[in-house]
């Protein structure tokens, strides 16, 4: 069929990982080469044509397959290196892979004459290789090394301009909190290694043996369970650690579009469909509480945004709250199919929103003006300038509404249905979680409706610039090509051909998780209706608001402060945890100063007081005591000698003194 | 009555009043005052004890023989006294140590 | 008592000019002072019954020592007037109080075994008084010693005479200019 | 003269060639103690390459390997007995790692020499003795022949530091030496006390042999540090208990440990850039090869009576170094205090008393000898240029300087942890043993461990904070123009020197192996050795 047939999927993605590496360290050696863009993308092509075909293909729907290399002996435990191939894994290394290479494409023309461009490839294949590893690795030790890695590779990219202050503030800020996830997750490491003496997910995790390794309902199993959630929190960006991935838009658009809104941010809801049999109720319904938050608080944030980047951010954390539900909820299939079609639509959100800033960027350049390029204040009626750039926009954003046709449709159905019908299962408050949902939906239809709406509409803000002969034109085709392609896949059909029933998409049926609640018929028809017909009377509104200007609230609105300042949780970390933790290693390192190093001192002080103190005793009673017997034995002499003076008179005295004495002597005797 | 006791006090008054001036002066010249005086005194007991001495004389005759021998150190002392003076130009005893081991 | 006030007389004027004597500066003054002294002196020896002594006082004192204190004093040149008087500014210097205290300290002493022997004299006198061999004031000193000197201190009084005279060539060999050395 | 006798005594020859040959030819010094560290290197990859991992060693004289016997002192003392004291040398999987890692930081030491001007015959003869030293340290298996080649120790680098230091270099020479001193002549006191409680069976005389003191059989009834049949006390403490702390002590100050670390920042802010290398690269492992070898093996039961207050110490060390290094103007001082709280993971490790634990202890002290001693020479480009090393000074250093940041960017990246690189290993196994403690039951909770891990966090903190205060942003330096001028890139040598350091930390974060495979039979028999 294809010439990949004789390759293992093992060896196969293996591959699949080792290119970008490749292409990375070949880069790496040779340092700033103008060709590098050329190398990470025959890199990423490369990957990607063997996913498809030689992972992807063959193993997709078929038993999972694993090979390991023992790594090392610690004690009495061996760990495994492997590669595992499964359906979960398989999925998640094309769709990076499919993600990553329009990206590459589209870097190739938006990061166009940057000076560090050839960092940027380097980074970039790095993030790639740590991604691609991230998705297939079989040990929870290897898993967690390309999770850092990717971190890693995200920290460089966000601080890609590194001169740029906030830049440098915003990946040191990404870092510092994946790094608090990823305590959690080495914890949950340290938990499962100490309980059941290996990382091996597929030892770990074997559906087939009939004594599960985990009993998941004692109290470690609980402990774990939330220990690998805050790893994920901080990596997938869950209330309250979404906060680095705002910030983290500082670096290149069509690296926030790969890293922090297609894959990266994704893994989080990977690791927890990887770990998924460890969950207990307690730890789900934990998950479904903070995804529902994130998800609620997010789509608050976005609406109070202006720049273009940050709402889209926003509007990532919030679908990610979705993908948390859908774990929670016990449908990871539905978070998976959520994360993929996710995935492109996001991706091409950003894509979209790359090209309108790199034009608002060229404008800005050519006519030196100083303003923002990303603040949606700026911007307005492009769509007559750049129709296909809207185009896709459009297709995106209906997409992340979840209109009917659009592969979100059928995504983002697939969690609130589920999620409604896991609430109505278990009844009582649990409903909240679906309303909720629901009304994040409308939201979430609202604000992208904005977004769109100040873009594309309404008047150009710099109109007399263009007549004044400034060109402002379509993206070019390679930026265009990426995009049109990611719209493409924005739709159903690349899912299934059901219009309407998730559960008909290759995904859902590939993954299917067996839920422990009915599925409810009538919730598969009103809450689309629902959904849509929320979303319309969302843009509706929104068309209203922002194209006719007929703006209700005001500037000062604190409403919309609270929004725009995202709910002033920044300025919050900054006070407490920031400036705390600042503020406790000064006191600590004045109290090590001070009263540790103090007391070393004290104690040398004192010792050389005493010493002091030994010596005056040595000087003047000891020594002082022998200083006595001589300068006895002197005085004396010297009180002799002046008996010989040479002076007769005082001979004479002393002569006559003793006469004296002696008559006395006498007389009293 | 002028009983012995009497000669005996004056006397101790004139020896101690030249024994201070042979300790305490600075001149070699009233050193040898003082002990004139003190010889002086000396022979004062001589008379007054030699009173009691009718057979010998002794009080007397040596009374004589003190006036002889003390003119004869008077004579000596004060030669020795030029002959300090011309070598140490001083003649302050405090300044004459040369006898100082 | 008469002679008691003469006897007190020149007691107190022996001893008055003696203190003065020693407390002087100028050390030609003291000399006088000594003159007066000496006489006082000779007095007080014509009070013991020795008045061959007291004249003997006078010739050789006065006339001789005295004199040639004052003419080795005035013959020593100008510098050591000046020596003189520049020494001992201090009325009472360290060495004076000592010396007073030693002074003050004999004198004590002997008036404490006068005032013993007031009490009782030493046996001899005693004796003395007793057999009545004591001076009388009509008695012929003059001739009594001129016998002793002859005869019963004959000895003495030729090696005396013999020191007297060493002593004599002696100070004038020592005082001799020894401007040929 | 086996391998390790030459390995151990080469440098000294070095010293006595340095020392012979006359000042004129003192650019051949730095060639010479180059050559003589390169053989030992040499001679340490030999002895790498040939060592049987199967075997384990710690209380068996047949499982070590390359051991060296000779009788050095037999005196006959009459009532007390005879002094037995042997040159006693041997490997094993603890100190194999440590004796490679020794060898690696002292041809890096003598690299980062290379423009010393003062008095190089004394340096460099200095520098030989103190290789001597540590080699000797790290193979003595005869408690006398540790102490004394512990105390040849002290000597080399008190005049170093004092010597060739900076401008408080005197206070804090006599900070270090007093400070090390006092706990080795507490150790001497233990030393002795433990050379009368325990017998040489074979000879039936008293014996400083480490190997005896391991093995419970070997102690005299009623003797000081007897283990069964003992009822001493000092002050109502069990006497085998106080010959524990006091030797924990001795090399805790090492190591150092909160709140004993206080010599640790003066001394390396005040010590030559070598210095330091060698200071955090090689004598900080001194501790904690000590406190393995010495207190746990030989007070076993003690070991596993105190090891909860051991990792609490340990992660004391780890928050409380973490949180100074994050309060440190000074870029020396601030790795300095991360030494501090590197090492707290290494106690952790320890005291945890796993397998994992251990190892992981075993290669947190590898790891963090060469990046440690890769982060001092990287401070001791800086200083070298401009003679400033505070953080505020410089700013966007990146633009000025690509390849030092780039391996200053690597270097912290792999200190603070980050997988691929060795530290994560260690510091990751740490806290893997640490969680693990609980289920062995060896007595250390998890919030420990959870501690512990926190210190990561506050890892990455002041390293990222750092990075980004002097590294990144617009090009600021206090030394203006000059400055400018004076921040040249890194040169051909100290690439040289540290491309080998980061690379190691790289393979070894890939390929653990390397340093387990060694380790494991030694540490399982240590375990096995502390819970019969």
């Amino acid at each position: 069929m294809n010439t990949f047939l004789h390759i293992s999927p093992i060896t196969a993605s293996i591959l699949v990982m080792l290119f970008p590496l490749l292409a990375f360290i070949i880069q790496a050696v040779l340092g700033k080469k103008s060709i590098s863009g050329n190398i990470a993308l025959i890199g990423i092509i490369a990957s990607a044509v063997i996913s498809l075909f030689g992972v992807f293909l063959p193993g997709w729907n078929s038993t999972s397959v694993l090979q390991k290399w023992e790594w090392f002996t610690i004690g009495e435990h061996t760990l495994y290196v492997g590669i595992l191939v499964n359906n979960l894994t398989a999925l998640m290394q094309l769709v990076v892979c499919i993600i990553a290479l329009p990206v590459h494409i589209y870097s190739r023309a938006y990061m166009k004459g940057d000076s560090g461009i050839h960092r940027y490839w380097m980074y970039l294949s790095l993030f790639c290789f740590a991604m691609l590893g991230l998705t297939v690795s079989l040990n929870l030790l290897q898993l967690y090394i390309f999770w850092e890695l990717v971190g890693f590779a995200s920290y460089l990219l966000i601080g890609f301009w590194f001169t740029k202050e906030t830049a440098v503030q915003a990946n040191k800020k990404a870092f510092l909190i994946n790094r608090i996830g990823d305590i959690g997750f080495l914890i949950g490491i340290a938990l499962v290694y100490a309980h059941c003496g290996t990382l091996d997910l597929s030892t770990l995790f074997d559906q087939t043996s009939s004594t599960p390794l985990i009993d998941k309902n004692t109290p470690w199993a609980t402990f774990a369970g939330l220990a690998f959630f805050l790893g994920a929190m901080a990596k997938s960006a869950q209330f309250p650690l979404h906060v680095w991935l705002p910030d983290a838009m500082e670096g290149p658009t069509s690296v926030s579009s790969l890293i922090h809104a297609a894959t990266m941010v994704a893994a989080g809801v990977f690791l927890l469909c990887t770990v998924f049999p460890l969950f207990n109720e307690t730890v789900l319904l934990v998950i479904v509480l903070i995804g529902t938050l994130t998800a609620l608080s997010a789509a608050l944030f976005a609406l109070g945004q202006y720049d273009i980047k940050k709402i889209l951010a926003f509007s990532t954390i919030s679908q990610l709250g979705f993908m948390m539900v859908g774990v929670g909820i016990g449908a990871w299939d539905a978070a998976m199919f959520h994360l993929t079609t996710h995935a492109f639509f996001k991706c091409l959100l950003f894509l979209c929103a790359g090209a309108v800033i790199h034009e608002m960027a060229h404008l800005k350049a050519k006519a030196q003006l100083e303003f923002d390029p990303q603040d949606l204040r700026h911007i307005g009626g492009l769509r007559r300038f750049m129709p296909k750039t809207f185009g896709c926009m459009v297709i995106a954003s209906l997409s992340l509404a979840g209109f009917p046709f659009t592969s979100g449709y059928l995504s983002k159905d697939s969690i609130v249905i589920t999620a409604y019908e896991w609430a109505s299962h278990l009844g009582g408050v649990y409903v909240l979680i679906p309303v909720l949902l629901i009304i994040v939906s409308i939201l979430t239809a609202f604000y992208i409706g904005r977004l769109i709406f100040k873009v594309f509409f309404g008047s150009f803000k710099y109109r007399s610039y263009i007549k004044t002969g400034m060109t402002f034109h379509e993206a070019p085709n390679a930026m265009l090509i990426p995009m049109l392609f990611l719209a493409a896949g924005s739709l159903f059909p690349l899912f299934g051909l059901s219009l309407t029933n998730y559960h008909h998409t290759w995904i859902m049926q590939a993954l299917d998780v067996d839920t422990v609640y009915p599925t409810l018929t009538q919730a598969h028809l009103f809450i689309p209706a629902l959904l849509t017909g929320g979303a319309i009377l969302g843009w509706l509104l929104g068309w209203n608001w922002y194209v006719k200007n007929k703006y209700p609230l005001s500037e000062n609105n604190s409403f919309v402060h609270f929004a725009n300042k995202q709910g002033y949780l920044n300025e919050f970390n900054d006070r407490i945890f920031v400036k705390g933790s600042i503020k406790l290693s000064r006191i600590l390192y004045a109290f090590d100063r001070h009263v540790v190093d103090g007391l070393t001192n004290l104690f040398s002080w004192f010792v050389r007081q005493l010493s002091v103190v030994v010596y005056w005793f040595d000087k003047h009673v000891i020594d002082g005591l022998v200083n006595l017997f001589a300068h006895a034995t002197y005085y004396i002499g010297h009180l002799v000698r002046h008996v010989q003076n040479g002076q007769l008179q005082a001979y004479l005295g002393f002569a006559l003194t003793i006469v004296v004495l002696g008559i006395l002597y006498l007389i009293i005797k | 009555m002028i009983t012995l006791t009497h000669f005996l006090v004056v006397s101790a008054c004139i020896f101690s009043i030249g024994l201070y001036a042979v300790l305490a002066k600075r001149n070699t010249i009233m050193i040898l005052v003082g002990i004139e005086l003190m010889i002086n005194a000396a022979i004062l007991n001589f008379v007054a004890f030699g009173k009691y001495d009718k057979i010998n004389y002794g009080g007397q005759v040596f009374a004589l023989f003190a006036i002889v021998l003390a003119a004869a150190a008077v004579a000596v002392g004060l030669a020795i006294i030029l002959n300090v003076y011309r070598h140490f130009k001083t003649i302050n005893p405090e300044n004459i140590h040369e006898l100082k081991d | 008592m008469i002679e008691s006030l003469l006897f007190y007389a020149f007691a107190s004027m022996a001893i008055i000019s003696a203190l003065l004597l020693v407390n002087i500066r100028n050390t030609a003054r003291a000399l006088f002072l000594l003159f007066i002294v000496l006489f006082a002196m000779a007095g007080l020896y014509l009070f013991a019954l020795a008045d061959f002594i007291a004249i003997t006082q006078i010739l050789v004192y006065v006339g001789g020592v005295l004199i040639l204190l004052i003419f080795a004093f005035m013959l020593s040149n100008k510098e050591l007037l000046n020596d003189l008087q520049s020494t001992s500014k201090r009325f009472i210097s360290l060495p004076n109080w000592q010396a007073l205290i030693l002074a003050l300290a004999f004198l004590g002493i002997m008036i404490y075994s006068y005032i013993g022997w007031s009490q009782h004299m030493p046996q001899w006198i005693a004796q003395s008084e007793a057999k009545g061999t004591i001076i009388l004031p009509t008695d012929n000193n003059i001739k009594a010693l001129g016998f002793k000197f002859m005869t019963q201190y004959v000895l003495p009084f030729e090696v005396i005479s013999v020191f007297l005279m060493m002593a004599l060539i002696g100070a004038a060999h020592l005082s001799r200019k020894e401007d040929k050395e | 003269m086996g391998v390790l006798s030459i390995l151990i005594f080469l440098p000294l020859v070095a010293t006595l060639l340095i020392l012979t040959l006359p000042s004129s030819a003192k650019a051949t010094y730095k060639y010479i103690a180059l050559g003589f560290t390169f053989l030992q290197f040499g001679l340490s990859l030999y002895l790498y390459g040939n060592f049987d991992a199967t075997l384990g060693g710690i209380q068996q004289l047949d499982a070590y390997q390359f051991v060296e016997q000779l009788s050095w002192i037999r005196m006959d003392l009459g009532a007390i007995g005879k002094l037995e004291i042997d040159y006693l040398i041997g490997v094993d999987g603890i100190s194999l790692p440590l004796i490679v890692l020794s060898t690696l930081v002292m041809l890096m030491g003598v690299g980062a020499s290379w423009n010393i001007d003062k008095n190089p015959k004394g340096y460099f003869a200095l520098l030989m003795i103190l290789n001597t030293a540590v080699m000797g340290i790290f193979s003595a298996l005869d408690f006398f022949l540790f102490y004394v080649f512990y105390e040849v120790m002290l000597l080399p680098l008190y005049f170093l530091i004092g010597i060739w230091g900076g401008e408080r270099r005197e206070y804090a020479a006599i900070k270090f030496f007093i400070y090390t001193l006092l706990g080795s002549v507490l150790m001497l006191l233990v030393i002795v006390g433990l050379y009368f409680s325990v017998i040489n069976p074979v000879t039936g005389a008293h014996t400083f042999n480490m190997l005896h003191m391991m093995n419970p059989a070997n102690y005299v009834d009623g003797s000081f540090f007897a283990y069964i049949t003992n009822y001493h006390e000092v002050f109502g403490i069990p006497a085998r208990l106080i010959g524990f702390i006091v030797l924990f002590f001795a090399f805790a100050i090492k190591v150092p440990i909160v709140p004993l670390h206080t010599w640790l920042p003066d001394a390396h802010v005040e010590a030559p850039t070598p210095v330091s290398i060698i200071l955090a690269g090689i004598l900080l492992k001194v501790g904690g090869y000590g406190i393995i070898r010495v207190c746990y093996s030989i007070f076993p039961d003690i070991a596993a009576y105190t090891n909860w207050w051991l990792a609490l110490i340990g992660v004391i060390s780890i928050l409380y170094g973490a949180l100074n290094a994050l309060a440190q103007k000074d870029l020396k001082r601030m790795i300095a205090y991360s030494s501090v709280s590197h090492m707290g993971f290494v106690l952790l490790g320890i005291a945890s008393l796993t397998a994992e634990g251990l190892s992981g202890a075993m290669f947190q002290m590898v790891s963090h000898g060469f990046l440690s001693a890769a982060l001092f020479f990287l401070v001791g480009v800086l200083y070298d240029r401009v003679h400033d090393r505070y953080i505020y000074n410089f700013r966007g250093l990146a633009s000025l300087m690509p390849k030092y940041t780039a391996y200053v960017a690597i270097a912290f990246f792999a200190s603070l942890g980050l997988p691929g690189f060795s530290a994560f290993i260690g510091e990751a196994f740490v806290i893997i043993g640490a969680f693990n403690a609980e289920s062995m039951s060896t007595g250390v909770p998890r919030w420990m461990a959870i501690g512990g891990s926190i210190g990561i966090l506050l890892s990455a903190a002041y390293f990222l904070w750092t990075l980004q205060r002097m590294f990144f942003g617009q090009t600021r330096l206090k030394g203006g123009q000059a400055w400018q001028e004076a921040l040249t890139d890194l040169n051909i040598r100290e690439q040289v020197i540290l491309f080998p350091a980061l690379a190691l930390a790289l393979l070894l974060g890939i390929m653990p192996s390397l340093v387990f495979g060694n380790l494991n039979a030694s540490v399982l028999q240590l375990i096995e050795l502390i819970k019969p």
